[in-house]
């Protein structure tokens, strides 16, 4: 079993009979279309989520009133988003302003398809996955800069231009980070950067060696930088920028763009278990016969992780002021790169000297010598 | 206060400086206004006061005034100054160029009072509206019915006459 | 240049360190109690039991006690209170004692002129409403005399 | 230095306010603006003009009182006393000891509030938000001691002419040393999270850099000018109520995150000031003199001829009331010279060059509060 589209595939094809091509488009897209609304919920769960870690970081309660415990309450909101008029400026560029927020979510949306979720539990194992996740998220950048110039507000602009130089700027470190992943694996398909690491803490690439476990926080910050978030929200910066690219957008479309950065979220929070932290991977003897129940312990095992990542990301939000835009800048072209430089160089002597084994598994290995 | 007074005086025999004394309250020196710039100056480099606490504009019954309250950080010595203007053409030097921070203030007077103030860089009324007409502060300032067709009546339902009327 | 250096990887370890650190408060703080109450359905007991007696909400009159001296409305800065006292022949009696609630600003400068305590702070505070003439208070329904201190009596108490 | 430089095709002239999340309140800044970089500043203040001297002119001196709250609600207790002092000093009338004591409490926990939302407030526009609720749940304490001691929470009217209208009691002072010693945790655990952050420090470190001569030159008074260095604080130069009978230091600016009367230096000095007022309250509390808190006043207050301009220390800098008496009921007029005012005017001096995320930064350190500027 390769895959789940796959599965699909077959299935169709067998039952139906129809032309292999078509099978195949109408399989990838249904599985699309499925993970899709799991995004859509993970989204709204973290708008909902984030809203109650900061109520209680700030010593309040946060919604409770809809549903238990106010788990409803993405439901409410996004009924009233949808049910709100949707304004355009009578100056604004209204092609370009319409069609930005779907620019923005299609580009989150899109690095979904190769979030492996378990071994078999995966849209498409693109065997250039790594380059696809950080190329099509970065497609997010034209949409913010697209609503921000269309709106003809000034402040937009200027959030759509703060967005534009910091989102640009960041793929760098973040790509650097992960490269000193790829040269372990010498692969870019996800599944095989996860099966390259194992279940425990010690097969996990955090722990290989300390060029990647400076890695991981130099990946992690600049995925935060790329996704907008506290300590690098200048594109919204609400104290100054009354609230950035989106000032103009209400209703459906604000809220798209709302979506899209929540949906960033879950993104790279999966993104740093898959590179760092072993995926789906889990110990051998929770392997049982049966294919279902070893991909659910498999997903919960990656969710659980994805969300003790989705926990940090929300609680740097609320601990952190933020970055002005030149430290910004310095940031990234001053530490980050020069940093991820110096992991790579690590990480790569350790594969040449040591072939690849991590730190840990050099060690034991002198010892038992 | 006195013996500066005097020392005014001494330096200034032009200028009619007089020293006003009140039943209650800080005494103050009435100043000339042509003189004003130059004893304001004066007493900020050769008399050290060299901090402006307050500067406001007040109306007695014939004139206008500026009034300038200032300290001095060596000797611990405050000093009021007032000038007269008169109502028809309240025209005083500014002393903007002495503390910069004057100037605001100086704006302020010019908005509620309507004191002009000669060399002031930037004098528009701070407080209200640019089109607004009067000075509310001057004593037989009227207020206006409506400004712009709002009106200046109070619009609550419930309004309780005023006292005045009643009586 | 060398100092610049030093600088360089002071910045990186002050960053690296201070950040945790903001990050340990904010955590400790999520496991606290909130300090917030959720107004005004689930709270454990009505606001107003919990405020101080001297709470300055809306005010209140006692019409038996009120002499008519017309103090407060003397000593209200914005007018909010108007009272009308004829002359009749049994005595100066009260028509109306009206206080605009929606005028006040609860300075409290009408409740200490007040000889026999008659107008006074109630606990109350909630005056949301549609209509804002229901927040226009009248305290007298039927003409009411005045109330006359007995001198004497109240000497006699003193003594 | 008020001109505008000419136009040109590349400036940006940007509208920041009147409702901009970062101008508390209603101010307006017309920016001239080369990309992130600020040209110059035009402050527009008068959003929140309410006419409260032309107001001061038409009621009573004791009537007057209630509206001296509204000329800086985060600091009304200062200035009540501050007004209430002014027509004493008009009056000759001596206050008795108790109610200078309690004046002097008063006005340190209002300092307390005032400044804690400052740095709340301060945090909130570097993007933080958590230390603004925290220090609000702290203030919301104190407020819980007013609430206690004259039953508001925001508009106190806590003084009258010649006294107080309220006694503290034994179970008041004793849960306000409670608040106090809580204050003092919260602010240890307010430097791991704000103070010490090294985003934080490089966000105000040498932002917006007033020396000495400027703050003296742009009449700046107060913490703002405290934090350029000068050692100038009114409760101590120039003592009123009982303020000489206090061990205390003036706080000053230090220059240790970077300019000596930067940004983060006004911000220190704040959080230093909090320190020195929990500490004069607690001398305060301990050396309580028992006694008439109302002396004894003329039925209708009608001070002599004559005009008084009497100067305190309020939280936001000098708080200056200037009355002239024509010997009736009412002041011929009242003019109040508050800090924020001239803080406004110092913006665009300082603000050319920054950029405008330094300006937000800038205009918080300042703390200002737009009723106060506008009256």
């Amino acid at each position: 079993m390769n895959n789940i589209a796959i599965t699909l595939h077959n299935f169709i094809i067998e039952n139906f009979g129809i032309d292999i091509n078509l099978s195949l488009a109408i399989s990838y897209f249904l599985i699309a279309l499925i993970f899709w609304s799991f995004l859509g919920v993970i989204g709204g769960l973290l708008t909902f989520l984030e809203r109650r870690v900061a109520g209680r970081i700030q010593s309040r309660i946060g919604p409770n009133r809809v549903g238990p415990q106010g788990i409803f309450q993405m439901l409410a909101d996004g009924i009233k988003l949808v049910l709100k008029e949707d304004l355009i400026p009578a100056l604004a560029d209204k092609p370009l302003f319409r069609m930005a927020p779907y620019l923005c979510v299609i580009g989150v949306f899109s690095a979904l398809v190769v979030i492996p979720f378990s071994s078999d539990i995966v849209v498409a194992d693109l065997n250039v996955g790594v380059l696809y996740a950080l190329a099509i998220t970065t497609m997010v950048v034209m949409g913010i800069l697209m609503g921000s110039w269309a709106s003809n507000n000034k402040w937009s602009l200027l959030g759509g231009l703060r967005s534009a130089a910091q989102i640009v700027s960041y793929e760098i470190p973040a790509a650097l980070s992960v490269l000193s992943i790829v040269l372990i694996t010498g692969s870019l398909s996800m599944q095989d950067i996860i099966r390259a690491q194992g279940a425990w803490p010690h097969q996990w690439f955090f722990f290989h060696n300390p060029g990647t476990f400076v890695a991981f926080f130099i990946f992690f910050t600049s995925a935060l930088a790329e996704n907008n978030r506290v300590p690098f929200d200048i594109p919204e910066a609400e104290s100054e920028l009354v609230a950035g690219y989106n000032t103009e957008y209400s209703g459906m479309r604000f809220s798209f763009f709302f979506l899209a950065e929540f949906a960033n979220v879950f993104i790279i929070s999966s993104l740093a278990v898959i590179f760092f932290f072993g995926g789906w991977q889990i110990p051998h003897f929770l392997i049982s016969e049966n294919h279902i129940i070893t991909n659910i312990i498999m997903i919960a095992n990656f969710l659980f992780k994805t969300f003790v990542f989705i926990f940090i990301v929300l609680w740097l939000r609320w601990t952190l002021p933020r970055l002005r835009v030149d430290q910004l800048m310095t940031m990234c072209w001053k530490y980050l790169i020069p940093i991820s430089f110096i992991c790579l160089c690590i990480t790569a002597s350790f594969v040449l000297f040591f072939g690849g084994k991590s730190m840990i598994a050099v060690f034991i290995g002198r010892i038992t010598q | 206060m006195e013996t500066l007074h005097t020392r005014l005086q001494e330096k200034f025999p032009n200028a009619q400086v007089t020293f006003a004394n009140l039943e209650a309250g800080d005494h103050y020196i009435i100043v000339d206004t042509a003189h004003l710039h130059s004893i304001i100056s004066y007493l900020k480099i050769d008399e050290h006061y060299t901090i402006l606490m307050c500067l406001s504009g007040a109306e007695d019954s014939e004139f206008l005034q500026s009034v300038y309250h200032l300290f001095s950080e060596s000797s611990r010595k405050k000093v009021t100054l007032k000038v007269r203007l008169p109502k028809d053409n309240p025209e005083v030097e500014t002393i903007g160029d002495l503390w910069p921070g004057a100037y605001f203030f100086e704006r302020e007077a010019y908005d509620l009072f309507g004191i002009i103030y000669k060399n002031h860089p930037d004098l528009r009324r701070i407080m209200l509206p640019e089109d607004w007409i009067g000075h509310p502060l001057r004593k037989n300032y009227i207020d206006p019915i409506q400004y712009q067709d709002i009106n200046n009546e109070r619009a609550y339902p419930c309004d309780v006459p005023n006292v005045t009327e009643k009586k | 240049m060398r100092e610049d250096i030093i600088q360089y990887f002071r910045n990186i370890k002050y960053a690296v360190t201070s950040v945790p650190k903001g990050m340990m408060v904010t955590l400790k703080n999520m496991f606290r109690e909130p300090t917030t109450i959720q107004y005004p359905d689930r709270i454990p007991q009505k606001i107003e039991d919990t405020l101080p007696l001297n709470y300055r909400g809306h005010l209140e009159v006692e019409k038996e006690i009120c002499t008519g001296c017309l103090l407060c409305e003397k000593f209200c800065p914005i007018d909010c209170i108007r009272i009308d006292v004829h002359k009749e022949e049994t005595g100066r009696v009260l028509h109306s004692f009206k206080i605009d609630m929606a005028k006040c600003m609860y300075c409290g400068l009408c409740v200490p002129p007040c000889p026999t305590d008659a107008i006074r702070f109630t606990r109350k505070f909630e005056g949301s409403t549609y209509d804002i003439k229901s927040l226009l208070f009248e305290f007298i329904d039927t003409p009411t005399p005045v109330y006359k201190p007995n001198r004497d009596k109240d000497k006699k108490e003193e003594a | 230095m008020y001109e505008l430089e000419k136009n040109n095709d590349n400036t940006m002239t940007l509208n920041m306010g009147p409702h901009h999340p970062s101008t508390h309140g209603v101010l307006r800044f017309i920016l001239e603006m080369d990309g992130e970089i600020i040209l110059s500043v035009k402050p527009d203040v008068g959003y929140l003009h309410r006419s409260i001297e032309k107001i001061g002119e038409r009621v009573t001196y004791p009537a007057f009182m209630p509206y001296t709250d509204r000329v800086d609600y985060v600091a009304a207790a200062n200035c009540n006393v501050g007004y209430a002092l002014a027509v004493e000093k008009l009056m000759g009338i001596e206050t008795p000891e108790r109610a200078q004591y309690l004046r002097v409490i008063v006005s340190e926990l209002n300092r307390i509030i005032s400044h804690l939302l400052m740095t709340g407030v301060l945090a909130m526009d570097l993007g933080a938000y958590t230390p603004f609720l925290h220090a609000v749940r702290e203030r919301e304490k104190i407020n819980d001691i007013f609430e206690i001691l004259c039953g508001a929470r925001l508009t106190y009217n806590l003084a009258t002419i010649g006294g107080m209208p309220f006694d503290i009691k034994e179970t008041t002072i004793r849960k306000c040393l409670e608040i106090l010693e809580g204050l003092k945790k919260f602010l240890k655990e307010f430097d791991d999270l704000v103070t010490n952050n090294a985003i934080f420090i490089s966000r105000l470190a040498n932002i917006g850099v007033i020396d000495k001569e400027t703050a003296k030159a742009f009449m700046l008074s107060g913490p703002n000018l405290r934090a350029a260095g000068a050692h100038w604080d009114l409760r101590k130069n120039e003592t009123y109520f009982l303020y000489d009978r206090f061990k205390f230091d003036i706080a000053v600016g230090s220059g240790k995150a970077g300019t000596l009367g930067d940004s983060y230096d006004r911000f220190s000095v704040r959080m230093k000031e909090i320190e020195t007022s929990i500490s004069i309250l607690e001398q305060a509390f301990k050396s309580l003199p028992s006694g008439e808190v109302q002396a004894k006043l003329p039925k209708t207050l009608k001070p002599p001829k004559g005009e008084v301009y009497v100067r305190t220390e309020s939280a936001r800098g000098e708080l200056g009331y200037y009355i002239i008496s024509d010997g009736t009921a009412k002041a011929s007029r009242i003019k109040i010279r508050t800090g924020s005012f001239a803080a406004i005017s110092i913006l665009d001096k300082i603000g050319r060059g920054l950029m405008l995320s330094d300006l937000v930064a800038f205009m918080a350190s300042l703390d200002l509060i737009a009723p106060e500027i506008d009256r």
